[in-house]
């Protein structure tokens, strides 16, 4: 039976995330096993920085990167996705209760973004110039520093804020305007490895048909969505 | 109350701070591993550096001055990923087809075929390695600067009385040396010891990632306990070993020292 | 080769921010070291216990850890006191936390070089100091000093070209703001994208070792000076040892 | 206690010690020495090696804190609190005015690296004492003239020879004018020429009626250079008087050994 | 060239220097020396500092190599080839051979600090003669016990005062039971008294008929222990003879003065 090697940040929850056990967990977690399982291949998942999880994609030290990852044409220039395993989904703006910022024409504000990220290229394309943008290595650590107030606002994932917003009881609020950037998430693969892409996408493609991956993103994600079928 | 040690106990044994207590190890092995290479790199450095043959002084020469000269994170990080390169490039060399080669999209490896899989154990190795070179260039000036140290007059009586060559760098020049190498060894080896911090840069899950991962905060229930942003108490732990660590091991040289020391040293007599 | 030169052109303004890391930590490191090294040799029990302390957890545990340390514990006072003082974004840039954290450390280290100095000030001339009834500021501005700077100088040559290579650290514990990458970031994004290994880190490693050199004969010069008074001692000495 | 020493009764002593002792650890080396010196009077310590000489001198100036005793300049005592090995200065202030009358040259010389000759010996006037520059520096050159090293005043002392930074340090004493000089071993370490010019040096010093008051382990220059003589043995006097008696009709047996030896040779 | 010393005719010089010249960079130190020791003969080497004492008596055993001149042991030149500053060791292993004749002894004794006395005195004949360890401990002992240190053996070199040093290094130069002793400055930093019995040491090993050349800045000692006295001046022989005839009968004017100073401290 073929190993594949699935490499995953381990600093995303509810993606990803490292549960009580040390072990990684996580949506994406279930449903590559799923994936796995349905395709006839094992899975064995490997911790990864963000920051180089692509180069060592190409390096060739794992198979396949499920780590919250947005298709976009940057990155379709040097790797492959599967088809999307989770929808497209917005990109939101959260803040600390009370904040008074003025969307219209945003300036002097402390923006943080996950360095590496589809927020990160657009904070940098649209806000760098009149705000100053603060780049971290993991998502995690930006809202630790939205928490402490050393951060205005963050942007990051709506899949990702919504549950932390929720469960925050009140000291984060979304703020502004969703954007829409990105195709939505997909697996990330080298490009010659096109009899895996073909596997993994069929096994993808059967879940998604009988609603198992709905059904995960439901759990996951507080049965908030968005889903697949509708 | 009870419960509160209950509830700390439980949360401190499981699996993920398990799993950060074991990563210890990958920390400690780097730092024993590296050390051992460092002395012996250093041995060779010297040793070139000492060598009548001109070439073999540039080599040592330069070792010790380019290595030195750069910082030890840029070593540290670019000698595995040279390495794995080289190795793959040389591999390539011999398995690679044209048609391979043409397929390959990535900028390296030339093809798939050539590629090496790195897995933590092989970049705890490489890891150390690196480490050992590193501190093995400044192990080769220490050693160097030891050799220089002994005093002319302790060999000129050896040779006075008809010692040979290998003689006397054997039993009254190496012999002596290690007295006036070991502080700068025991510096070399403070060195290493915090160099290990940088084991995560290489992407193997040690010590600093899981206190990373450990303290940072949690929204979320279902992810485990709800916490704020922890990590300066993390890291604090890390402090503590490392200087635990440092205690140690200055122990444990003024131990070796007064051993070494003995009638070199005038404290070696108190 | 077009490779090499436009990897120069690149990495030019990176070293700034290395440059700037250094210049900032080395002055206030040199004045706080002078007071703990003086402390770690003073005989009142207090001053010399937390002397000590200080100089030998900041040189017994990694800069990485320390950065790491001081900037999350910054953040956790964020809201209860640097706000209030108005002086958050200022504290928690890395502009303002990376120098600070390289100032404590360095000044550990350069503590104890001085320290190590002072115990070695020729005790005769310390003496001859007293004897003619030098008051202790006298014998420490007009004997302990000149000799103890001298002693020092070629070990805090030392600790400075370190310190300048620590600055190589910095990013990877301290979120980047704006645009402002140091040399390795900068070494290290352009290796993610072309995986020439060699290439651009031999370019950081370049740049490194152009400013560790230029420091070397900056304060090789000033060693020069130092050492007027032992004329068969040629102060250049310290230069060619490293080129060695 | 107080032995008599050979001067015109009626002047007061300049160096008074009374009943000085003093341990290292477990180690007595100085087990309750008394003596005065008077305006003018040279005197000389002789004794085996490790029997305390260097360690009674710098007792004199408190380079060492004795256990016990006294040691009194002018009359004046060097005022001293707690005992035994905690010993302490009691008066910081007292204690540099009346180092400053006590011109010590020592055995290393301990010369100022980092300055000339003329710095070095420009110095103490200067820091200490706060005299004017011009002064002083005519005072200095003219001292360093009379020592024999006139053409030396811009040289480091590295690149001095031992005779010569022996000298340059007599200078720097001599330029505080002390009351009292105290010479370590003025002479070890020097080849016989060499010898012969610190002889010289000294004696006009004596001659301008400079108390003082040497330590050394050649017998032949402290017969000629003294006026009275210590033998020191095992932490005690063990005799002393004119180097004519200590010389010509020694009464200790261990002197007389001690004597023996050095005129063996 | 060759100089008649007062030995019985017929028997062979030990030591022979025909011609030495030796210069560091451009500062000539030895210009020309030629001197020959018999067997059981003392020679003194006197004259001020840095007039090339150490050297020519660290040329007899190579640790310097003259730039001109031979050195010749039991008639036996040491080989040496080129010229110059380049001039090099010919043959290693002859030199090794003819080194162990010659028991050195260090003026700052240069014993292995690492080593306890007895392994100090033990180390040369057992590593480079490749002795039996039981014989060459019994001597070693033996030897340790006549110059006066038999209770010292297992002390390390830091362990000893500098006259204990001194006999040790005596010792250790002695086990390799030499034809020819090199003394330099073998009695400076002593006491009177261990100076005495360094002396008594020397006479001893003169006794027993073995060569030695000795460096020595203590005219009193070089009278009492030599049978022929070398006064080096400026890299020449300016004076020699009997230590009668040089102390006694000085013809030389430069030595005139430099004995001259000596008498008179
Ligand atoms: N700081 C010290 N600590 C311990 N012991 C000391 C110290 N200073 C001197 N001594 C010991 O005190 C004794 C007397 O020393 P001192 O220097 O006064 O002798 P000395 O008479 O001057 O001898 P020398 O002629 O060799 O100079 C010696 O045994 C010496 O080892
Ligand atoms: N290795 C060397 N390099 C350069 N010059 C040297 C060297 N060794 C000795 N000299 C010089 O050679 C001269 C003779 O030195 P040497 O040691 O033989 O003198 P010495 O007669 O033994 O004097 P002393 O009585 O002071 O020991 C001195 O001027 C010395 O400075
Ligand atoms: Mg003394
Ligand atoms: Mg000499």
């Amino acid at each position: 039976q073929e190993t594949v090697r699935i490499a995953t940040e381990g600093a995303y929850a509810p993606w990803n995330f490292l549960d009580d056990s040390g072990n990684p967990a996580g949506y994406e977690i279930e449903l590559g096993n799923a994936i796995c399982e349905t395709a006839g291949v094992t899975c064995e998942w490997i911790i990864n920085d963000w920051d180089s999880i692509i180069p060592n994609l190409l390096a060739g030290n794992y198979d396949l990167i499920m780590a919250g990852m947005s298709i976009t044409d940057e990155r379709l220039q040097t790797i492959e996705f599967t088809e999307p395993y989770f929808p497209p989904d917005p990109s939101k703006f959260a803040a600390a209760p009370g904040a008074s910022i003025d969307f219209a024409e945003l300036s002097g504000v402390r923006l943080g973004v996950q360095s590496g990220t589809i927020q990160a290229s657009y904070a940098q394309d649209n806000y760098a110039s009149a705000n100053t943008v603060v780049t971290f290595a993991t998502a995690d650590q930006a809202m630790a520093d939205l928490a402490a107030g050393n951060l205005d606002l963050i942007l990051a994932d709506g899949a990702y804020l919504d549950p932390v917003v929720a469960a925050s009881g009140g000291a984060f609020e979304f703020v502004g305007e969703d954007i829409l950037i990105g195709n939505g998430y997909g697996g990330g693969l080298r490009k010659e490895d096109t009899e895996l892409k073909a596997t993994l996408d069929e096994a993808l493609a059967a879940l998604k048909a009988d609603g198992s991956v709905d059904a995960l993103i439901a759990k996951w994600f507080d049965g908030r969505g968005p889903f697949f079928a509708e | 109350m009870i419960e509160d040690i209950g509830f700390w106990f439980s949360y401190l044994t499981n699996g993920k701070h398990l799993t950060w207590y074991a990563s210890f190890q990958f920390t400690i092995f780097a730092a024993l591993m590296g050390g051992a290479l460092a002395v012996i790199f250093g041995l060779a450095g010297a040793t070139m550096k000492n060598s009548r043959f001109m070439p073999l002084r540039l080599v040592g020469s330069i070792y010790s001055s380019i290595v030195r000269g750069v910082p030890d994170v840029l070593f540290f990080l670019f000698f595995p990923l040279a390495f794995e390169q080289a190795v793959e490039w040389v591999v390539a060399t011999q398995v690679c087809s044209p048609e391979a080669i043409a397929a390959q999209t990535a900028a390296w490896p030339p093809c798939r075929e050539a590629n090496w899989f790195l897995g933590t154990t092989e970049y705890l190795l490489l890891a150390s390695v690196s480490l050992g070179l590193v501190y093995g260039a400044f192990a080769t000036n220490v050693i160097h600067g030891a050799l220089r140290s002994v005093p002319a007059g302790q060999l000129e009586a050896a040779r006075a009385y008809g010692m040979s060559h290998s003689q006397v760098l054997w039993r009254i020049h190496v012999r002596q040396m290690w007295v006036y190498a070991l502080p700068g060894l025991s510096n070399v080896w403070m060195l290493i010891i915090k160099a290990t911090s940088l084991l995560s840069l290489l992407q193997i899950a040690d010590i600093v990632l899981w206190a990373d991962r450990l303290g940072a905060p949690n929204f979320l229930p279902a992810v485990g306990l709800v916490h704020e942003d922890w990590r300066w108490r993390y890291y604090l732990v890390l402090f503590v070993f490392y200087i635990l660590v440092t205690w140690l091991s200055e122990k444990g040289f003024e131990a070796i020292m007064r051993r070494v020391g003995k009638g070199i040293l005038s404290e070696a007599r108190a | 080769m077009q490779g090499f030169l436009d990897d120069l052109a690149i990495m030019a303004p990176a070293v700034m921010f290395n440059i700037y890391f250094a210049a900032a930590s080395i002055p206030i490191g040199f004045v706080l070291a002078v007071f703990l090294a003086l402390g770690k040799g003073s005989n009142n029990p207090l001053i010399n216990r937390m002397s000590r302390g200080y100089i030998y957890a900041f040189r017994g545990s990694p800069l990485f850890i320390q950065f790491f340390m001081f900037y999350s514990l910054a953040l956790s006072l964020n809201i209860s006191v640097w706000r209030p003082l108005g002086i958050s974004g200022f504290v928690l840039h890395p502009l303002f936390i990376g120098p600070m954290v390289l100032i404590l450390n360095t000044a550990a280290y350069t503590a104890e070089i001085f320290y190590g100095a002072l115990r070695a000030v020729p005790r005769g001339e310390l003496e001859a100091a007293k004897a003619y009834g030098m008051s202790p500021r006298q014998q420490f501005r007009r004997v302990v000093w000149p000799n103890l700077i001298r002693l020092a100088w070629p070990a805090y040559t030392n600790e400075v070209v370190f310190l300048f290579h620590a600055t190589a650290i910095v990013y990877f514990a301290l979120p980047v703001v704006g645009g402002q990458a140091d040399l390795m970031m900068t070494a290290k994004s352009l290796f993610e994208r072309d995986f020439n290994a060699f290439l651009h880190f031999s370019v950081a490693a370049l740049y490194f070792l152009l400013v560790s050199l230029v420091i070397f004969f900056i304060f090789g010069l000033i060693y020069q000076r130092l050492m007027r008074h032992l004329p068969a001692q040629p102060g250049i000495r310290f230069v060619p040892k490293w080129m060695r | 206690m107080q032995h008599a020493s050979p001067a015109p009764a009626g002047s007061s002593p300049v160096v008074e010690l009374r009943g000085l002792h003093k341990s290292f650890g477990a180690l007595e080396v100085l087990k309750g020495i008394s003596f005065a010196a008077r305006e003018g009077q040279v005197i000389s310590l002789i004794g085996s090696s490790g029997s305390g000489k260097s360690t009674l001198l710098r007792c004199i100036n408190m380079l060492e804190i004795p256990d016990r005793g006294d040691v009194l300049i002018d009359g004046e005592a060097i005022k001293l609190r707690g005992t035994g090995a905690s010993r302490q200065i009691a008066d910081e202030a007292q204690l540099r005015r009346i180092r400053s009358e006590l011109g010590m040259v020592f055995q290393s010389f301990n010369l100022w690296a980092h300055m000339t000759v003329l710095q070095n010996v420009m110095e103490v006037p200067l820091v200490v004492q706060g005299r004017q520059r011009d002064e002083v520096e005519m005072e200095a050159r003219a001292m360093l003239d009379k020592v024999g090293i006139g053409s030396k005043t811009d040289a480091y002392p590295s690149q001095l020879s031992g005779g010569q930074q022996q000298r340059a340090a007599i200078a720097r004493a001599l330029c505080i004018n002390p009351r009292v000089m105290l010479f370590d071993e003025p002479t070890s370490a020097l080849d016989p020429e060499l010898e012969v010019e610190v002889l010289r040096v000294i004696k006009v010093l004596a001659d301008e009626g400079r108390s003082m008051v040497l330590v050394t382990h050649d017998m032949e220059f402290a017969r000629s250079v003294s006026d009275w003589v210590i033998f020191l043995h095992q932490g005690r006097i063990e005799e002393e008087g004119t180097p004519d008696d200590v010389f010509g009709a020694t009464k200790s047996a261990r002197l007389r050994q001690f004597l023996n030896a050095a005129n063996h040779t």
